[in-house]
């Protein structure tokens, strides 16, 4: 059965697109499948996201527009999957394209439909807040930009045709079965959320002011129906007190999933930060049981909301709400760790609701042959965490167990990182370069412009007096066509303008249409399939910043509509063709550290047979992972750690180099060059590759506090694991006492080592087994075991492991009483609890040596982050990439995480990888920067500014020291050409002549 | 300003001991070559002089006159200060206060390499406002100028006038924290007399409150006289040690970004435009104004250029070699109350 | 002197016209309150006629036209009745419906036309003059009625009604009654609240509490028509007074 | 026939301002487009050019659009935080902190040239704060500081 180079992706979230433009640049042909009728999934609902606070809509619109127009991408909207056969390598899937009853060729996205239609239904888009037309789109800037006819809700009534100038709409268009030949299968369904039942205690449904935390996401939203004010629903009222409760309808046996949702704290604390934010008035205030923030950055995330915007945690979970009749305001009756009952009033309540699976998740396992968990989300292996239970299926993202944005970026990777490891050999087979024809010489013609001005149905035509604007435009200089169309984006239209091109042999095309944001890459194609250089082009926004928004000043619309063109054609006179940059690859990998992550990634490159070196600064492989034992879901780390050592090991792709340390490494994307010097004679190796993947690992804190190295009886977790995985001296103890958050969450290391929770769980559930009549005792501050690791702590809740909480404003304190020790706890109900234990077991973090991640980050110019680990290009968006191309991170690197969120990281990096050297040579960005050297004197503010250590300063013989940009790295954003005094620095497409002759253009 | 014993008498002794540590540099090579000032051609003026041979130093001299900064002729002249081989000399350079920030902001834009300059470090008293004088005694010229305590004695052909010294020092140096070169122990440096240590410098900028109380109305009007007699010979920019670019903004074209005429608002440009080039860079010395021809006093946007950047980003140019110039950093926290909101 | 309603009569042409003009010629007696326009179908009345006559403090307004079937332009009457029972919607609102009257009468029924115009005109004496002369609120509950009744939404539902309920809709499908008619009923209440907030905010800036007790509905209600008409740039937010925010009319709406 | 000169002509009402816009082209462009998908209304005075990032914009075009008769210029970039070249914005930030009181010490009427961060999910705001920017300059009456007087 042969091979076949393309993948299915089941749905189009964050979590979907990702995977699906990883694969997609790396040469495999994508068939995107979504069940509603735009890509983006819960994300683009989300106002703000953490842990930076960046606006979801500024990040993922330019991540979606992408995957919507990327060439080895087929997007299909509103499918049903009907059928899956076949196996590893080749799948046939039959799917159901249910109708939109708008033929999407043709819908423009204009919206008028969806102003005419007279039936309104509940827009779900924003969780019921608001009304939608039964010919709707999900939001203004969905990608695709088509609209919809809802079945359910049309009357029939043919209000849509009539007003629809594209003629898209056809009623009797018919679903559509279409049928694909995949070689892998990605699931990214996303999840569903929690909604309580009826009469549930909350008196959610019944009590206008009870909204879910995805609902109040809409109501903080700048483009929800609240347009980012903060109101309650029942008055419109700005609620000043805002109760937040945590765990509704997770890590709760009756009315919940018995799991942790793992992202809820973070969010609310969110959603309180930027409710504060957007209104001063609000005062949040969160019940909760464990604040859960174990990622990177997340505990500073909850400090500063408590410090800065005044977020007030209680610790308490709330037994019922009651609503004052008249004033709609809400009582909440809590008891507070003292043990007091108190009752409070706040004006609105947010319930933060749980990740469920989503509600076809037994469909959808049934018809991909896959198996579900208890608790219906995808079993997937232990060690590699996006494999399900059928080969050459893989699952990522919420579908796969609750989890975080970052997180699910980082999966979807994995598993577009093993979909290639599957099909390495197809990549390119069944993607169809474009034939172009060879570009026409234009350098040194005057510039002949062709101004294509566009009416959009009545959208600008209606506003703007197109021809007015036509005649004006006509006798600009050097404008030798000026023409209008109704649809300028039409496919007949790009014919029409191909056409025009040759016939008055334009060498400058201007479209004054729409925003170039969406539009300017499909009329580049056309012109460069007229055989134009795709930058001698330049687009005038007449619709969404003219005629859209001045519809009752037509007069002046036609004025500005004027002017826009005429700055259009200012700029086009000075542009000129620009080429990308083409650059060779060397289809090798450099990874750095031989842990888990580092062998899980060299495997994972050598596999695809991609020449790799491995490098580990240590006698032996194995990393940080040498002395655990099994992980907390049951996995055996050492067989898992032999099996892995011995592929390494014997991979012929793969060169190991071991007690090895890496000299330099210059170079850059596609052609590193570095030399490394190994063993005990020193012998130094030059070895050049493409990519390097940055798996260093951390190391674990060597505690200073609680007698540690004074007294025997004090041991640090790892010991205590190989205690009692080997030997049996914990026989004769009669109890052991367990202190969490040694050396994480304090001042020199202000975040949580993520994994200490389930280290320290996973050992007492052990030790309970083997020796029953152990009495154990954890303090802890937070029990961090979010996602299903929740059912562990239940169960060593239930063996009769003693949990008792401690504040870290007074931590325990040990002394030592001959052969035992005295454990002395001040309990948030102020009484001291002292205990008398025979061995003291202190769950030490994990953190990174600043020496040691210095000189490896000077090497490849990356930076590290305040707590000495390294920082990537974007939390959310580029969890693995580092800001300067060709550079990946994964593992403990990267911050403290599981050893399965390392492989997946591991994974992660091979396919973001992989997107470079499937290629023998990548494009870079035409738009770049360039000097002038005679005008550079080598100030080297340019190299400070740039953000992707593009620039660098260079002895020229001619002008001495000046600055040298790498067209590779540049990115085109102009920081340095912004603040460069001799403006020696340019950006081609945004040069200093083109915005000066648009300055000029005001006339 | 306390003068332990008349600035005439102090003057003379820095003098005396500079040529002596000119002498025994040159004596015991540890320079090549030293740049300092010497007798000007013109009463009440100096000239910078280049000094490769021992006898030569005395012709240097230390009075009030040394107006312009010595750093400027290092980024033009390095080129040709090396010997045969083509490896650089080991430049001396006399500076004061304001000529060492110069010379160690140069370092940090990477125009000169501190290892090649020997500091000789002078504690400076000020230069005279030269301008001022002459404009208050009109068209007759000044033959002879001494300092006799606490005020100058200022003789011409027919008529003698005195000045109180405090009164008539440059505007800057009524208000200048760094008098002698911030020797912090990275630099290669000699002291003569005593140069103190120079870590931060605190200033409240309080002589600018005066002008910055005006309306827009009158800072315009005021900012149009002083600037009105601008004929853009540009002698404030080849004065100026921060202005080395090859091709300045103003002779460039494709595009032409600003006129070159002397039309009110084309100057009003240039100086705006030159200001923003220096936010950050500038050290003070106040050369711009002691040359220039028509008398303007640029001293004032002088001290707003320091005043924005150390009240924003707490930066003063030319303290020390590590810290970045604040336009080439930023920080997440950095201020934005001029930042537009919804009202 | 005993209160004496003034009656307009909209008789179509072909039929109710001559089934009066036969009651005249067979001198049949009716009351005289009624006055007369002649159109040339009972199609032809646009709802804005009846707004219009009520607003000048007209009593009672009957539109007559041919029987089902009869009509001389063949669906006339179809559309008449349909438009009569959106106007009775509206007018329930403000419980002026039993004001107008639709009848059916042929040009053979001068004894038909007689009784119905005498006994429309003795159901008009017995509920008295119309409020509307002097009720300054129930003027603007009307203006408000009118801006609904002229609204797209409106007219496309009415104009479309007949074609998808009794033919066939864009999908070959009839659709039920009772669907059509709660589509209809809530887009006639939304519309007709959603006018009375305009109109109301077009006076002064207020709040949804205030709008609220003015329009005796929940204030959960008022902020969805507030969210709509936002949406529609017809009014913005105002500034925030303590918790409350207060929302203005914009001229461009 | 009386010669009008340039800086005495009454601000009749009817008179409108031109304002130049540059709007980084990931958050600030995009927030204008909601503005236009959501058929937000803005006065027309503004006429905007369209740079990679707020990074790009050279004290030069800001000075140059006032000297060549603009009436007032607007700056928008992404919020610090959001911008997808990383640091664009916040290295931009101090040269306009610079710009800004270096204007204000020269004597030009603040509100001539706007500074602002605006995200590309905030159509309300965007035209929000262009109503505000238009009235301001409105206000200020035509830019006849750096109009050239005799040639």
């Amino acid at each position: 059965m042969e091979k076949i180079g393309a993948v299915l992706i089941v749905g189009a979230g964050i979590g979907g697109s990702q995977a699906a433009l990883d694969l997609g640049d790396a040469g495999y042909k994508v068939y995107l499948i979504e069940s509603t009728t735009s890509i983006g999934g819960v994300m683009a609902q989300l106002d703000k996201t953490f842990p930076t606070n960046d606006c979801a809509m500024c990040i993922v619109s330019p991540k979606l527009v992408e995957t919507g127009r990327h060439q080895n991408i087929d997007l299909h909207i509103n499918c049903k999957i009907e059928e899956v056969s076949g196996e590893a390598g080749n799948f046939t899937i039959k799917i159901l394209k249910k109708s939109l009853h708008i033929n999407m060729d043709k819908c423009t996205g204009c919206g008028v439909c969806g102003q005419k239609c007279p039936v309104e239904a509940i827009d779900m888009f924003n969780e019921g807040l608001a009304k939608v037309k039964a010919t709707s789109v999900k939001y203004p800037q969905a990608v695709p930009l088509v609209y919809a006819i809802n079945k359910d809700y049309c009357i029939g009534c043919g209000v849509c045709e009539g007003v629809c100038k594209a003629e898209a709409v056809e009623y009797d268009l018919e679903d559509q079965e279409v049928e694909f030949n995949v070689g892998a299968i990605i699931l990214a369904p996303g999840f569903e959320e929690f909604v309580p039942a009826e009469g549930n205690k909350y008196g959610y449904g019944k009590y206008k002011n009870v909204v879910t935390s995805i609902e109040f996401e809409r109501i903080l939203s700048a483009s929800g129906p609240y347009t980012g004010k903060i109101l309650r629903p029942s008055d419109g009222d700005v609620p000043e007190q805002v109760a937040f409760l945590q765990c509704i309808g997770s890590r709760d046996l009756r009315e919940g999933q018995p799991y942790c949702s793992s992202v809820c704290c973070m969010y609310t604390c969110k959603e309180a930060v930027i409710a504060k934010e957007h209104m001063d008035q609000v005062n949040p205030t969160i019940f909760s049981m464990d604040v859960r923030a174990y990622g990177k950055d997340f505990d500073k995330y909850i400090i500063h909301a408590q410090e800065e915007y005044g977020v007030q945690y209680i610790r308490s979970r709330i037994s019922s709400i009651t609503e004052d009749s008249k004033t709609k305001d809400l009582i909440l009756k809590y008891e507070t760790e003292d043990g007091k009952i108190i009752s409070e009033v706040f004006n609105m309540v947010v319930l933060a609701v749980g990740l469920n699976p989503p509600n076809d998740a037994e469909y959808l396992a049934e018809k991909f042959g896959i198996e579900l968990n208890e608790y219906k989300f995808a079993l997937t292996d232990v060690f590699n965490p996006v494999q399900t239970t059928r080969p050459g299926i893989f699952a990522c993202g919420a579908f796969q167990s609750p989890k975080d944005i970052p997180e699910t970026v980082t999966q979807a990777s994995a598993a577009a990182g093993c979909v290639n490891q599957l099909l390495y050999e197809k990549t390119g087979t069944l993607i169809t370069e474009k034939t172009l024809p060879p570009e026409i010489y234009v350098a040194g013609q005057p510039p002949r412009i062709g101004v294509f001005i566009c009416h959009c149905g009545i959208n600008i035509g209606g506003y703007v007096d197109v021809p007015d604007v036509k005649k004006y435009a006509s006798n600009l200089p050097n404008v030798v066509l000026a023409d209008r169309n109704l649809y300028t984006c039409s496919a007949d239209t790009q014919t029409i303008i191909k056409n025009k091109i040759e016939e008055f042999h334009l060498n400058r095309v201007i479209v004054a249409s729409c925003t170039p944001r969406t539009h300017e890459s499909l009329f580049q194609e056309t012109i460069r399939e007229a055989g134009l250089n795709r930058y001698l082009f330049q687009m005038a926004n007449i619709r969404d910043q003219c005629s859209w928004v001045h519809m009752h000043q037509p007069k002046e619309a036609t004025q500005k509509a004027k002017d826009l063109v005429r700055m259009a054609v200012n700029k086009a006179r000075n542009i000129i063709p620009l080429e990308r940059i083409k650059l060779s690859v060397t289809p090798k990998a450099l990874v750095i550290g031989g842990g888990i992550t580092g062998m899980v990634a060299a495997l994972n490159f050598a596999s695809q047979e991609y020449e790799t070196c491995l490098v580990e600064k240590e006698m032996e492989l194995g990393g940080h992972a040498k002395h655990i034992y099994t992980t907390l879901e049951g996995g055996s780390v050492q067989d898992y750690l032999s099996d892995l050592i011995q592929k390494v090991n014997s991979n012929e792709n793969l060169h190991v180099y071991t007690q090895a340390e890496i000299e330099n490494i210059d170079g850059f994307i596609g052609n590193f060059k570095t030399t490394l010097i190994h063993g005990d004679r020193k012998e130094r190796v030059e070895f050049d590759h493409g990519v390097v993947v940055v798996a260093t690992g951390a190391n674990e804190y060597q505690p200073k506090e609680y007698l540690y190295g004074k007294n025997p009886l004090v041991i640090k977790q790892s010991d205590f694991e190989k205690l009692i995985n080997t030997t049996d001296d914990i026989k004769n103890k009669k109890s052991i006492v367990m202190i969490q958050c040694v050396g994480s969450r304090d001042e020199e290391r202000p975040y949580c080592s993520k994994m200490c929770c389930a280290e320290a769980i996973k050992n007492a559930i052990l030790t309970k087994e083997k020796y029953p009549g152990v009495e154990i005792t954890i303090l802890f501050r937070d029990i961090r075991t979010y996602g299903f690791k929740e059912k562990y702590y239940r169960q060593a809740r239930e063996a009769g492991i003693i949990f008792l909480r401690y504040d870290e404003k007074n931590p325990p304190n040990v002394i030592a009483n001959d052969s035992q020790l005295k454990v002395e706890v001040n309990t948030p109900t102020k009484e001291v609890i002292n205990i008398n234990t025979d061995l003291l077991v202190l769950s030490a973090g994990i953190y990174a040596d600043r020496e040691e991640n210095e000189v490896l980050a000077m090497m490849l110019k990356v930076p590290i982050n305040d707590d000495n680990f390294f920082l990537e290009a974007h939390v959310k968006l580029r969890p693995v990439d580092f800001a300067t191309e060709g550079i990946f991170v994964a593992g403990l690197a990267h911050c403290p995480k599981p050893i399965e969120d390392s492989i997946s990281q591991a994974n992660a990096a091979v396919s973001r990888a992989c997107t470079i050297l499937s290629k023998d040579e990548i494009e870079a960005e035409g738009k770049t920067a360039v000097v002038n050297m005679a005008r550079c004197s080598g100030c080297g503010m340019c190299v400070e500014n740039c953000a992707y250590n593009a620039i660098e300063l260079i002895e020229d013989r001619r002008f001495g020291l000046i600055a040298s940009i790498n067209q590779a790295l540049c990115k085109g954003c102009g920081a340095c050409s912004g603040n460069c005094r001799c403006a020696a620095i340019d950006v081609l497409g945004f040069t200093g002549e083109q915005i000066y002759a648009m300055i000029k253009g005001r006339l | 300003m306390v003068l332990k014993m008349g600035v005439e008498a102090e003057n003379q002794n820095i003098e005396k001991s500079m040529i002596e540590t000119a002498n025994n540099l040159l004596k015991n090579k540890e320079v090549d070559v030293i740049i300092g000032y010497s007798k000007g051609t013109v009463p009440l003026s100096s000239a910078p002089i280049i000094i490769r041979r021992e006898e030569d130093t005395d012709k240097l001299i230390w009075n009030n006159l040394c107006y312009v900064n010595l750093a400027k002729y290092l980024v033009p002249l390095m080129p040709q200060l090396c010997d045969s081989e083509g490896n650089s000399l080991k430049i001396g350079v006399v500076s004061k206060g304001c000529v060492g920030r110069a010379l160690i902001h140069l370092a940090v834009e990477k125009q000169i390499k501190l290892d090649d300059i020997k500091i000789i470090g002078i504690p400076c008293n000020g230069n005279i406002n030269r301008k001022r004088i002459e404009k208050e005694i009109g068209e007759s010229e000044i033959l002879e100028l001494s300092i006799v305590d606490n005020n100058i004695n200022v003789k011409g052909k027919d008529f003698e006038q005195s000045f109180p010294f405090d009164e008539y020092l440059n505007e800057l140096c009524k208000v200048c924290k760094v008098k002698s070169p911030p020797n912090n122990e990275s630099l290669a440096e000699v002291c003569v007399g005593e140069c103190l240590e120079i870590t931060s410098v605190e200033d409240d900028f309080s002589d600018l409150d005066e002008y910055e109380s005006k309306s827009t109305e009158e800072k315009w009007d005021y900012i149009i006289d002083t600037l009105r007699t601008c004929t853009r010979c540009y002698a404030c920019r080849e004065a100026c040690p921060m202005c080395y670019c090859h091709l300045c903004f103003v002779d460039q074209n494709k595009p032409i970004w600003f006129g070159k005429t002397t039309e009110i608002s084309e100057i009003i440009t240039f100086h705006l435009t030159r200001a923003m080039h220096l936010a950050g860079r500038c050290v003070a010395c106040g050369a711009c104004s002691s040359v220039c021809p028509m008398g303007i006093d640029l001293n004032l946007i002088t001290r707003k250029l320091e005043k924005i950047v150390k009240g924003r980003f707490n930066f003063t140019s030319g303290i020390d070699i590590e810290t970045l110039a604040p336009m080439t950093t930023f920080k997440m926290d950095d201020s934005e109350e001029f930042m537009l909101e919804e009202d | 002197m005993s209160y004496e309603p003034t009656i307009l009569g909209f008789l179509c042409n072909w039929c109710s016209y001559a089934g009066a003009d036969l009651a005249g010629v067979s001198r049949l007696q009716y009351p005289p309150n009624i006055r007369v326009i002649r159109v040339m179908c009972s199609g032809r009345v646009d709802p804005k006629f009846v707004f219009e006559a009520l607003k000048i403090g007209i009593d009672g307004i009957i539109v007559m036209g041919c029987h089902p079937g009869d009509c001389h332009y063949l669906e006339g009457n179809y559309e008449a009745e349909k438009k009569f029972n959106m106007l009775k919607k509206f007018l329930t609102f403000i419980n002026l419906d039993n004001r107008i009257r639709l009848e059916w009468v042929s040009a053979s029924e001068g004894m038909r036309f007689a009784e119905i115009v005498s006994e429309f005109t003795n159901s008009i004496k017995e509920l008295g003059p119309s409020p509307l002369k002097e009720d300054k609120d129930l003027l603007d509950k009307l203006e408000a009625i009118e801006m609904a009744a002229d609204s797209y939404r409106i007219r496309a539902l009415v104009g479309r009604e007949r074609t998808i309920i009794e033919s066939e809709n864009v999908y070959g499908e009839k659709v039920p009654q009772d669907k059509f008619d709660n589509i209809f009923n809530t887009a006639i209440y939304d519309e007709y609240m959603r006018c009375r907030i305009l109109l109301s905010l077009k006076k002064n800036s207020k709040s949804v509490k205030v709008l609220a007790s003015e329009l005796e509905i929940d204030p959960s209600e008022v902020l969805e028509h507030i969210l709509i008409l936002k949406g529609s740039n017809s009014i913005t937010m105002g500034e925030i007074e303590g918790i409350t925010p207060i929302y203005e009319y914009t001229m461009e709406g | 026939m009386t010669v009008q000169t340039v800086d005495d002509k009454s601000i009749n009402e009817n008179w409108e301002p031109k304002i130049i816009a540059f709007l980084c082209n990931w958050c600030s462009y995009a927030g204008a487009d909601l503005a236009g998908v959501s058929r937000i209304q803005y006065p027309p005075n503004i006429r905007i050019v369209r740079v990679p990032c707020s990074g790009r914009i050279n004290p030069n075009f800001i000075i140059k659009s006032l000297t060549d008769g603009w009436d007032g210029v607007l700056v928008s970039g992404c919020h610090p935080g959001d911008c997808h070249y990383i640091s664009g914005n916040l290295v931009a930030r101090r040269r306009f902190a610079i710009l800004n009181e270096l204007l204000e010490f020269f004597g030009i009427e603040p509100g001539r040239v706007n500074f602002m961060w605006a995200s590309a999910a905030e159509g309300e705001r965007f035209a929000n704060l262009i109503k505000k920017v238009t009235k301001i300059i409105k206000e200020l009456g035509p830019n006849t500081k750096f109009k050239k007087k005799w040639c």
